[in-house]
């Protein structure tokens, strides 16, 4: 059987590349009855802030050509409720848990860190969300410039010992540049892609179906934007990537190995099957065979 | 919650726009109460991407019903499907309608509300519990059942073509008056216009009432969290940090208690 | 029956919003057996440059979910073979005909414009097409630049008194600014959105779909993204902006107006039915009386 | 080039993995020529968004004929029409095989290929105009004719099964050697690896040769510039400023002379 651990540095290794990515499967245990969490490569969190937050009025979601769009506003329970109330179940898995962190300031990132490190409990480490709007800098996310993300990055690395990711945003003109920045902050891997913006509204009416007008897109749609993004940002940085971006068999996950990504994570596929993940991973070893690739490592980076 | 590939026994028009689909499903039959649905898997293809929520309408042992209409791709995919067409189904998902001591409930469907009505009005028939039906529609060609008030069973039509001319609410008056004095609760399910009326209508009148509403979902099982309800947040719970502004149809509802719903968007 | 005109300013009155965009229409009278022109409210043509470009190496296109991916690399003619050829044909055309111009320097744009102005042809003005890589800057595109974007504009408002129509590209971070530089460089109006950038390949052999790499995504894919780029310039710029990305239907033509478009542009969408321009322009009367919109300048801008 | 909605009349299988399907397209008929193909538009909705082109593989009257194979989404969904369905055809598109002075034509398809090779089969046929055909596939199964080289027709399979085992070079030898001394001309379609095969076997040989490919396509009519074919440039041209370096599969072909095309890339 072909290994498909990944070593992602830091000490960390992963026993397959797939993971389930932030806020596409819940907060812990909603899915626990259709599948085995353990056997996902990695599970990333809901982005949890410091404060609960309601998150945005419905309508949330809705459907476009082989895509959805979303805004739902970081809706979590805090860290606080989530260290005492979901975490525990998490941190008991036997797979690599990443807490995703918001912020709407550097401070408050820094603080939800520090709140899940108190807790004591054993997760492999963070992904920083960095399509949060900067309230100090107008609302301007810190995403999008280089500047705030090597500043974040650089804080939030003095704040853990543990695994940092940072995951990038597709709405900028250079993603590479903020790629580099994470890495100068001190970032063990960047992760891409976050939604890209979108809107849609009801031609009768002219009423956004979104209520925020303004939201992200994801699901296949994408994909093949967030393989240009994740091609790019390999190119950029010489730490690990982790790719994403409407991935939904397993065809999909050697694509983004073969642009240059160490991992994968699933977002939107979730919402059509909790168990896409597992699955693909347990169909990654006979594909690998199929194409006649030795194994992960053989692959990685050689499109062309 | 379990995902059950389902095979499609038959499926075919039950009334005027209204098709009725029979699948086999043991686990789902097993498990299912009404109020709660099913997330259908239109087809693998990438549109439509998302599952189609669904009510379950009736349960007969290890076979269970849909009634739906056609709105868009997804529903009109699943009209064609032939008895033999296996579907993936994942269910049975959310909370139902919950028990109501002494009081007389009245079932109040319309538009495809009708479908979970219609599981609830087979569950208490079959347990031999009294309720009355009430359910609303454009015309009579699109009622499958019959205007039958000394059995329980009121029918209304905005153009008076079947049983009570008019809207659910003037079902519901109707049905209300022939009680003498029975306390009443209503269990509703429909578009969101009679939603609003059946809450206006319960508060007013202080009848305890359960509605389930119709969400856009993305997943059904809660980690998506994109078919937030807005409740209304007791002041005490608001205090002590835990009532949440925003519920999940699918995980907390679709059932709500109808005081607890801010209704207001169509 | 409605009145379906559309002013654009300096003169320029469409019959219809409805245009077909550039590249997807090819550069003539290719499919006249087809339809009649002069029904479609404007047309602009393939990208036009200085000399004749081979364009890149096949395949230069492939299909997406929703959308495809293309690396067309501005094959053309060249301006003069096109002023001899083609031009004279869409001259004579009864719609309003932009011709898209290409350049890899501030000049060659220029010259474009001069030798279709030398020819004294009839047209209605120019799209700049600003996503061309400026080879003196080395090889960024103009389009993602506020200054050059700028510096390009007035340096073309110079070379006529025609109609000019600056295209935007969706990759960059902040389309409003470079709408304002294009509308302070002197721009008539804004078009958006060109392509977006992606990737395919296949995962079993790695080898690219499209043989650039990096390529160009359009089609229904891209719409959500169209709509939220064309209401962000709208918001950006008091001139008026051409909306367009993924447009199949006259429902998507009204979901564009009312994020504040003027008038829209069809492209990938011919490919599957080269009438589709005219189809939605005869159906759009039949539309808005339908959601009883007594016009298209009540319900522009009416998004909420 | 006309739009034509035209009527499937039958949709069957034609031979291993191969499909036949018979359209009512009287517009189409009356302009198609061998090499030509129509470009079919799968479904309305947005997947598969591109039409799908088909070579014309016969015509009889105002029926004509397409033979394929099933590949993904695109053809599978064709695959599934039933006789009364009503496809939206764009065609006939592009140029066909030119005359070949007094040369005898040697048809030689491979794959899908067969497909137009088949309709020039017909048209020389009825004309009794004197040719070779020579068709090739991985077996017996695959191929829809009987091999009889009297009668002017050679089948060659990879397994042996049926015809001359080897591939559609062996047959083409085998075919060359039974004319005596008479000039020849091929006239080829099929999968790249065999166009490249025929390339070089006949610009060796100084054979005269039309070669049909496929490229992908956007819009089959010249617009997209997607299905750019690479063609060596002649010198004289190219210095005139007149040589293009990339033609266009749907407009300038399919079918090209052998000698002018550059075939690299699988
Ligand atoms: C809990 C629940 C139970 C339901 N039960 C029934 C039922 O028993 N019978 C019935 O006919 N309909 C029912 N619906 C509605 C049904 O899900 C939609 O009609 C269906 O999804 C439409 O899909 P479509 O592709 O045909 O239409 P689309 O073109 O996708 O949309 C048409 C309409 O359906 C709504 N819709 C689309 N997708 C979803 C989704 N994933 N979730 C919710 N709404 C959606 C859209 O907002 C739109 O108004 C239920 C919905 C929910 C949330
Ligand atoms: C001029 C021409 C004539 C053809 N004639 C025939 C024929 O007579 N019989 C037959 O079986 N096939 C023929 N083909 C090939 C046929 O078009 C493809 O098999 C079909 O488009 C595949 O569609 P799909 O959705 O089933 O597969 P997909 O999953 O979309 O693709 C499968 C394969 O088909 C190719 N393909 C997909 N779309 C196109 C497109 N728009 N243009 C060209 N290639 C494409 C892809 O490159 C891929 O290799 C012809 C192609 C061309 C260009
Ligand atoms: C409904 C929804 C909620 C999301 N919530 C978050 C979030 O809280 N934090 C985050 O970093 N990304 C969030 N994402 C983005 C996904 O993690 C992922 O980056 C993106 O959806 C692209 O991948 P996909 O196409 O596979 O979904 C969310 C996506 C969706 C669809
Ligand atoms: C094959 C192809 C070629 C194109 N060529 C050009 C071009 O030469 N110049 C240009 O400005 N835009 C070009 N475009 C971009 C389109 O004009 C349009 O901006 C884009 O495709 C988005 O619209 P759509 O989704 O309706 O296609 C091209 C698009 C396609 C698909
Ligand atoms: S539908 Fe996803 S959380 Fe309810
Ligand atoms: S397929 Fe579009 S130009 Fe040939």
């Amino acid at each position: 059987m072909t290994d498909l651990t990944v070593t992602l540095g830091r000490g960390l290794t992963l026993k397959n590349p797939v993971m389930v990515a932030s806020g596409t499967f819940g907060y812990g245990d909603e899915v626990a009855d259709l599948l085995d969490y353990s056997e996902l490569g990695g599970l990333v969190t809901k982005s949890i802030s410091l404060e609960p937050r309601d998150g945005h009025p419905p309508p949330r979601i809705c459907e476009t050509p082989a895509g959805m769009l979303n805004a739902i506003g970081w809706a979590n329970m805090g860290v606080e409720a989530f260290c005492r109330d979901n975490l525990p179940f998490l941190a008991g898995l036997r797979t690599a848990v990443f807490v995703s962190v918001a912020g709407s300031s550097q401070a408050e990132y820094a603080h939800v860190i520090e709140a899940v490190e108190r807790s004591a409990l054993e997760i492999a480490g963070y992904e920083i969300n960095i399509s949060c709007p900067h309230v100090d800098k107008g609302g301007l996310e810190f995403g999008v410039s280089p500047e705030e993300t090597e500043k974040l990055t650089s804080r939030l690395r003095a704040a853990t010992e543990r695994y940092l990711m940072v995951k990038l945003s597709p709405n900028v003109t250079d993603i590479g540049e903020i790629a580099q920045a994470a890495e100068r902050g001190g970032a063990d891997a960047v992760s891409a892609i976050n939604t890209v913006i979108g809107m849609e509204l009801d031609p009768a009416t002219g009423i956004f179906k979104v209520q925020t007008g303004l939201c992200g897109l994801s699901g296949p749609a994408i994909r093949p934007i967030a393989l240009a993004n994740v091609y790019k940002v390999s190119q950029a940085v010489s730490i690990p990537v982790v790719g994403m971006g409407g991935i939904m068999s397993v065809e999909d996950v050697v694509r983004f190995i073969r642009v240059g990504a160490q991992a994968v994570q699933i977002g939107t596929a979730n919402y059509r099957d909790p168990r896409i993940g597992l699955q693909i991973a347990r169909e990654l070893p006979g594909y690998l065979a199929k194409i006649e690739a030795p194994g992960l490592e053989e692959i990685r980076g050689s499109a062309h | 919650m379990l995902l059950e590939e389902c095979e499609v026994l038959s499926n075919k028009t039950l009334a005027s726009g209204l098709y009725e689909m029979k699948l086999e499903g043991p686990g789902i039959c097993a498990q299912g109460r009404p109020g709660q649905f099913v997330n259908i898997l239109v087809n693998p293809s990438d549109t439509p991407l998302l599952r189609r929520p669904m009510s379950i309408a009736h349960v007969n042992g290890t076979t269970f019903g849909l009634i739906y209409k056609v709105f868009g791709q997804g529903t009109r995919e699943m009209s064609s499907w032939q008895p033999g067409h296996m579907a993936d189904i994942l269910g049975p998902l959310g909370n139902g309608w919950w028990p109501t001591d002494d009081r007389l409930p009245l079932l109040v469907g319309g538009g495809v509300g009708i479908a979970p009505i219609n599981f609830l009005h087979q569950r208490l028939s079959q347990a031999g519990a009294p309720h009355q039906l009430i359910m609303g529609a454009r015309s009579g060609a699109e009622h499958f059942l019959e205007h039958d008030p000394s059995a329980g069973i009121t029918l209304t039509t905005d153009d008076g073509s079947a049983g009570i001319a008019g809207t659910v609410i003037d079902g519901l008056k109707a049905a209300i008056s022939r009680q003498d004095n029975q306390a009443v609760t209503v269990l509703g399910c429909g578009p969101p216009g009679m939603l609003r009326a059946l809450q206006s209508f319960t508060m007013s009148h202080e009848i305890p009432c359960q509605l389930a509403v119709e969400e856009m979902m993305g997943c059904g099982v809660g980690i998506c969290m994109g078919c937030s309800v807005e409740c209304r947040i007791d002041a005490s719970l608001a205090q002590a940090g835990e009532g949440r502004r925003y519920r999940l149809a699918c995980l907390d509802g679709p059932v709500f208690s109808a005081g607890e719903l801010v209704l207001a968007r169509d």
